[in-house]
């Protein structure tokens, strides 16, 4: 079980949520029991979502894994210049 | 592939040298070709017609006697570019931004588009062209958008992100919120409270080339784009997707791009060169004037922010706070979101709040501009911090020292930071000459400090050893500031030869796998791991040449400075393989020798800076002096040393040009009033001093010799170092940019006044 | 529209070209006669990406007629490197990286190609309002004042 | 479209007069290809004056100077005898865009583009400079003042030229200058400026003097007032407030994307104080 924080607007589609319990051991599986469980989020995860493990910024590489109590914020996927 | 990033210390023979850059010669020979400079045969010239009003519904649009018009091949509106998005609603606002459908809106809109035998012909039947607006109610300003009263732009947009549905629709197209701790109870503990209102104008990434491209469509169904980008692979998807291709029969080539800044991250007027060439069956050449790339291309946003800071008399801050409200054109973005995001990102908070409202205006698109929506925040919070230790009675510097973050700081948009520059560069800053330079008259020096993410991203490398041991380089990200000589030092680097021996090349779409554009200041961070990785896919082939050739176990084979090396006593004799010796061998050995790489760079290391600028105001006039310019940034490791002093001072020019002089400039009828270089004034040469840099290298965990990009973050400080100096030097606080001078003296006269 | 016969000389070359009476010798160089190291950042004389020598004059070509080069002598970037060995400007922007994305750079060096030529011995200020007519929107200029500065160093040694 | 090099003032003014759709003169063309480039001319016939010998010289003549239409700005700061006695025309004609402009526009140009904030026309009306216009009807000379008539608007008919600019020839203690306003330090148009030309008794009192200010009102306007408050003065600095005030009043500048209306007055005011003071200095004046 990881507990994620979900920021910007992603709280808001989680029905107001700020943080989450999940079991899932990497960001893929993390998706996927989000969009299940929320299905508020499964159109902005479509749209890409970053995930923060430990201070660390990952955009693409869903099969990072999560380890025990690391700390995951889902962050909204930028743009650059 | 197991290809591992991690930093680990080493002693660089390459990498840390600047010797000149592999594209360099053609660029001082005029032989480099950039977006406009190729031709092909039986090329047509595309031309663009735009909408002159800011908003207005397309009734009808005739193209008919366009078309009867000899030398006039193909006319085309938005019925040519059919809704093929299939409900990924930010490609139908690419594409309704390429060719507007329903609604013109904005001032410079493309509403249709023809391909004609030479320019004359396709400027007349532009006029030729009938359309038929009926006019409604505009509005550009930030805040009068959001008003209730304002006009509505899209009547099917709906807030985001707030905890009850809205009932009615609304230029906001969404709210996000950033933060921990309670900044309410935070206020309460502090014992001085800075709270103003800021507003920054719009600018363009002002690149000196215009948009280009030459498109090809066969009858076959394949095609070819020739074009200037930050990102060919992008353009590819975009394209194809918009035009109902296969990608893989889209061919694009990267032309030398002239300048991006993130204003050549998404397709314009490809789309439109493609439909025109499908239709007329030859090749197009599209151009964008000058006037078309302000009208219709590009700018950051527009903004308005509210900043509140709190601190105690010991010059902790105890709570801060930010509404960033940020333009996004007539399309939704995430600009404010990334505004607030920012905003607090130097600091140690324990209460901190950000709240970032995305606004609908009749303006162009807004595009990336170079570390997007960093700048506009940090002027606002960089001022208030200022502003915050002046009453306090603290240096500005020790100020921000006392309340930097540092690895292990939650980071004010929520994740824990790792190692990082802020604090290093704010003790360089205390340290360096400059803050000890003398000042006169009318003269004041302002700091500011700067942050930016930085990306990775999707990457694909090829690295091919000739038979005669040079080494080709293919990169699939465009090189838009010298990237081809920083990733040729890391694959001489890895491989342990000569910088001359390696030659990069980014090549096109069909050569070569995804990768995603040039952007995020991730070129060099994301290629050069690619690269470090093909490198050593090569080694291991190379050592098993080797082997081979000395019919030795693999395993017994090291690689060492450029040379198969046999560790071991039983091969002693053997003596070393240099690369080209195998190189040589390789047709009997198992042929060519190649490595390849595809991978996600994740992990790049967030940035840091932190500036110090000297201005010198004339009071008479409000007209504004830059005198000494030093910029101090971390970047992780400096690959290329001149092309990372080059980003920088690159982007403090960019910044300061922002600060003084550039804006999008708004007449009462929506149309844009300074659409050139003339009247949007970039900086020029005199209006610059040396810009001093100081490199500093914190190694990024994530990357195997440290590297962080170093692209952005230089434009982030200035608005704020400026505004700070020119406080510091005519006593006024200006809360608006551009601070030109008309803003500068209507401000010393209303401080004279009282 | 009667095409106008024009007789010039460029880059040291008799040149003869037809162009249309209102067409810019920009467009000439860069389309009738594939001189497209002059770029076009503007078309109106604002950015100096066109600049080009004409009878020993800096000027802008997009703001000349093509029909105007009649009987006189232009220079482009292209002539300015003698068979394999490059012009001291060029050699030196190479050496200080005086260009980033080098949209601008044949504009630079024509413009301080006739900048020394004028003033062999410019300080920096001379050199800043000598290139004040060609836009970089890179560099932030620095490393190409230097570039100038070094160049005219060699250039008065030689 | 046409384009012709006539030989001869005489050829070109017939072919202008006899012309039957817009005709357009290209001197420096600086205007006239931004104008065609832009679409707002399409002109059916362009006569290039370059070619005509006598247009293209600066001459010093028995009463001054007479400068050429077809003479490019930048050749002005190469005369050195004009230079001493005009500094304060040559600085404003060397203000003009890019030194890749200055190659090609000239002062006559600069004066028949009729802009309110044209750099060379204050100092040139500050000098009190005529024009020599050729046409049909034959030669006449003007003042440049009385040429623009409004934005993009003069007071030449058809088929006529200007063929020069006169200006005096300087009387002892004499000075003059330019100034404008730009927010960068090149390539702008002017804000706002002021000329200003004066000419001094032995103790330095101010005997003449002219004052133009630009981008103040729909034409350059020279303000007799502001001459007023300097002459019979030595510029102290009661005087140069005197004149700061006038040009503030006698501004009548519009808000535009360049600058306020507000700004324009109170600096118009300043710029011709200090314009004053360095053509006072350069009058000998101390």
């Amino acid at each position: 079980m990881v507990e994620v924080t979900l920021w910007g607007s992603l709280g808001a589609a989680a029905g107001g949520k700020n943080k989450v319990e999940i079991e899932a051991k990497d960001i893929r599986e993390l998706f996927r029991k989000l969009a299940e469980q929320y299905p508020g989020i499964e159109p902005l995860i479509d749209r890409g979502i970053a995930v923060a493990i430990d201070g660390t910024i990952y955009r693409d590489t869903w099969s990072k894994e999560l380890p025990k109590g690391s700390e995951i914020f889902l962050l909204p996927r930028l743009a650059g210049g | 592939m197991n290809f591992d990033p991690r930093y680990s210390t080493r002693n660089f023979a390459s990498v840390g040298t600047r010797p000149i850059r592999p594209d360099g010669v053609d660029k001082v020979t005029g032989r480099a070709r950039y977006g406009a400079d190729f031709n092909m045969a039986g090329q047509l010239v595309g031309r663009v017609l735009r909408s002159p009003h800011a908003h207005a519904t397309i009734r009808k649009i005739d193209t008919s006697k366009a078309e009867k018009l000899p030398g006039v091949k193909a006319v085309i509106t938005a019925a040519d570019l059919p809704d093929l998005t299939d409900g990924d609603a930010a490609m139908y606002d690419i594409l309704d931004n390429c060719m507007a459908r329903t609604k013109a809106l904005y001032d410079g809109h493309a509403v249709a588009a023809v391909a004609a035998v030479d320019v004359r012909t396709a400027r007349q039947a532009l006029k030729l062209i009938e359309v038929d607006y009926e006019l409604l109610p505009h509005v550009t300003d930030v805040d009068e958008a959001m008003k209730h009263s304002a006009p509505l732009i899209n009547d099917a947009i709906f807030t985001e992100g707030l905890e009850e549905k809205p009932v009615k629709p609304s230029n906001v197209t969404k709210r996000s919120q950033f933060g921990h701790g309670d900044v309410h109870q935070g206020f309460g503990h502090a014992d001085f409270i800075v709270e103003r209102s800021f507003k920054t104008e719009q600018t363009h990434q002002g690149y000196i080339e215009p948009h280009a491209c030459v498109a090809s469509v066969s009858s076959d169904g394949t095609a070819d784009l020739w074009v200037c980008t930050q990102g060919h692979f992008v353009y590819r998807q975009h394209c194809a997707q918009l035009l109902g291709m296969e990608a893989s029969k889209l061919r694009v080539t990267s032309s030398e791009i002239g300048g991006g800044f993130g204003g050549k991250t998404h397709v314009w007027a490809e789309p439109v060169a493609l439909a025109l060439s499908r239709k007329a069956g030859r090749p197009v050449k599209l151009v964008m004037t000058r006037d078309e790339v302000f009208r219709a291309s590009g700018p950051t946003s527009a903004t308005s922010i509210d900043v509140k800071i709190g601190a105690r008399k010991d010059g902790t801050i105890t709570a801060a706070e930010a509404t960033l409200r940020y333009s996004c054109g007539p399309y939704p973005g995430s600009w404010a979101e990334i505004g607030a995001m920012t905003a607090f990102a130097c600091y140690r908070l324990e209460n901190v709040k950000t709240v970032g409202y995305e606004v609908l205006v009749n303006r162009p698109k807004t595009a990336a501009y170079r570390a997007p929506s960093a700048p506009m925040a940090a002027f606002a919070v960089e001022s208030a911090v200022d502003e915050l230790a002046k009453e306090i009675g603290m240096d500005p510097v020790d100020f921000r020292i006392k309340n930097a973050a540092q690895e292990g700081t939650r980071s004010s948009y929520g994740p824990v930071y790792g190692p990082i520059g802020i604090g290093p560069t704010l003790e360089a800053v205390k340290n360096h000459p400059h803050m000890k330079a003398p000042l006169g008259k009318n003269q004041g020096r302002g700091m500011a400090c700067g942050f930016w993410f930085n990306f990775g991203g999707q990457t694909c490398t090829d690295l091919n050893i000739g038979m005669d041991g040079s080494v080709s380089l293919a990169v699939g990200t465009v090189d838009v500031g010298g990237s081809r000589a920083s990733l040729s030092l890391v694959a001489a680097e890895e491989l342990g030869i000569a910088y001359e021996q390696v030659k990069a090349i980014v090549a096109d779409t069909s050569s070569l796998g995804y990768n995603d554009m040039t952007d995020g200041s991730r070129g060099t961070f994301s290629s050069s791991m690619a690269t470090i990785s093909a490198a050593r896919n090569a080694i291991k082939i190379l050592r098993e040449r080797a082997a081979q050739m000395w019919d030795i176990a693999v395993d017994d084979v090291v690689w060492e400075q450029g040379h198969a090396v046999a560790k071991g006593e039983k091969h002693g004799n053997l003596g070393k393989l240099s690369l080209k010796e195998i190189a040589a061998a390789s047709g009997t050995t198992g042929g060519p020798i190649a490595g390849h790489s595809e991978l996600v760079a994740d992990g790049a290391g967030v940035s840091f800076a932190t500036h110090i600028c000297d201005i010198e105001v004339d009071p008479e006039t409000g007209a504004t002096r830059v005198l000494r310019y030093t910029v101090v940034q971390d970047a992780g490791k400096a690959v290329h040393p001149t092309y990372v002093e080059g980003q920088y001072q690159g982007g403090a020019a960019q910044g300061i040009g922002w600060a003084l002089n550039e804006e999008y400039i708004y007449g009462k009828d929506g149309r844009l009033q300074n659409p050139g270089f003339l009247d949007y004034r970039i900086p020029v040469c005199s209006d610059l001093p040396m810009i001093d840099t100081q490199i500093l290298e914190i190694p990024n965990p994530n990357h195997p010799y440290g590297v962080r990009g170093v692209g952005e973050t230089s434009i982030v400080p200035p608005l704020a170092a400026i505004a700070n100096a020119v406080s510091n030097a005519a006593g006024v606080r200006m809360a608006h940019i551009p601070m030109s001078p008309p803003r500068i003296l209507a401000a010393i006269e209303a401080e004279r006044a009282g | 529209m009667a095409g106008v016969a024009v007789s010039t000389t460029i880059n040291g070359d008799s040149v003869e070209y037809l162009c249309q009476p209102d067409e810019t010798l920009l467009d000439v160089l860069r389309d009738r006669l594939g001189l497209t190291g002059v770029k076009e950042g503007c078309g109106t004389g604002d950015c100096g990406a066109c600049s080009i020598i004409l009878d020993d004059r800096l000027v802008c070509s997009c703001l000349v007629l093509g029909a105007e080069a009649e009987g006189r002598r232009v220079e482009t970037v292209e002539g300015m490197a003698h068979g394999d060995s490059l012009h001291p400007l060029q050699q030196k922007f190479l050496e200080h990286a005086a260009l980033q994305c080098g949209i601008c750079t044949p504009g630079f060096l024509i413009a301080a190609k006739d900048l020394l030529a004028k003033n062999p011995d410019p300080t920096e200020e001379e050199i800043r309002f000598g290139l004040a007519g060609n836009l970089c929107r890179c560099t932030g200029y620095d490393k190409i004042v230097r570039a100038v500065q070094d160049a005219a160093n060699v250039m008065k040694g030689a | 479209m046409r384009y012709i090099r006539p030989l001869s003032i005489e050829d070109a003014v017939g072919l202008l007069a006899g012309s039957t759709g817009t005709a357009a003169i290209l001197a420096g063309g600086s205007d006239l290809l931004v104008r065609m480039k832009g679409g707002f001319v399409e002109p059916d016939l362009i006569v290039d004056i370059k070619a005509i010998e006598a247009l293209s010289e600066i001459r010093e003549t028995a009463d001054g100077f007479s400068i050429g239409a077809a003479v490019p700005c930048a050749v002005l700061g190469e005369s050195t005898a004009l230079k001493k006695a005009w500094p304060g025309v040559v600085e404003a004609a060397k203000l003009i865009g890019s030194k890749q402009v200055q190659g090609r526009c000239t002062i006559t140009g600069n004066l028949c583009n009729a802009s309110p904030a044209a750099d060379s026309v204050p100092a040139l009306v500050a000098a009190g400079a005529r024009a020599s216009v050729v046409g049909p009807g034959g030669r006449r000379t003007i003042p440049v003042g009385s040429v623009p008539t409004g934005p993009g608007k003069t007071s030449l008919a058809k088929g006529e030229i200007i063929e020069a600019i006169l200006l005096d020839k300087r009387a002892p203690r004499s000075g003059d200058a330019y100034l404008r306003f730009i927010p960068r330090t090149e390539m702008d148009i002017a804000v706002v400026s002021a000329g200003v030309n004066l000419t001094l008794d032995e103790r330095g009192v101010v005997t003449a003097a002219r004052v133009a200010l630009g981008a103040a009102a729909p034409t350059v306007l020279l303000v007799e007032e502001a001459a007023e408050a300097i002459i019979g003065r030595t510029l102290d600095e009661a005087a140069l407030e005197r004149l700061a005030k006038v040009c503030f009043g006698a501004c009548r500048p519009i808000d535009d994307k360049r600058g306020t209306i507000e700004f324009r007055r109170k600096v118009a005011g300043v710029l011709a104080k200090r314009a004053a003071t360095t053509a006072y200095a350069r009058a000998g004046g101390k």
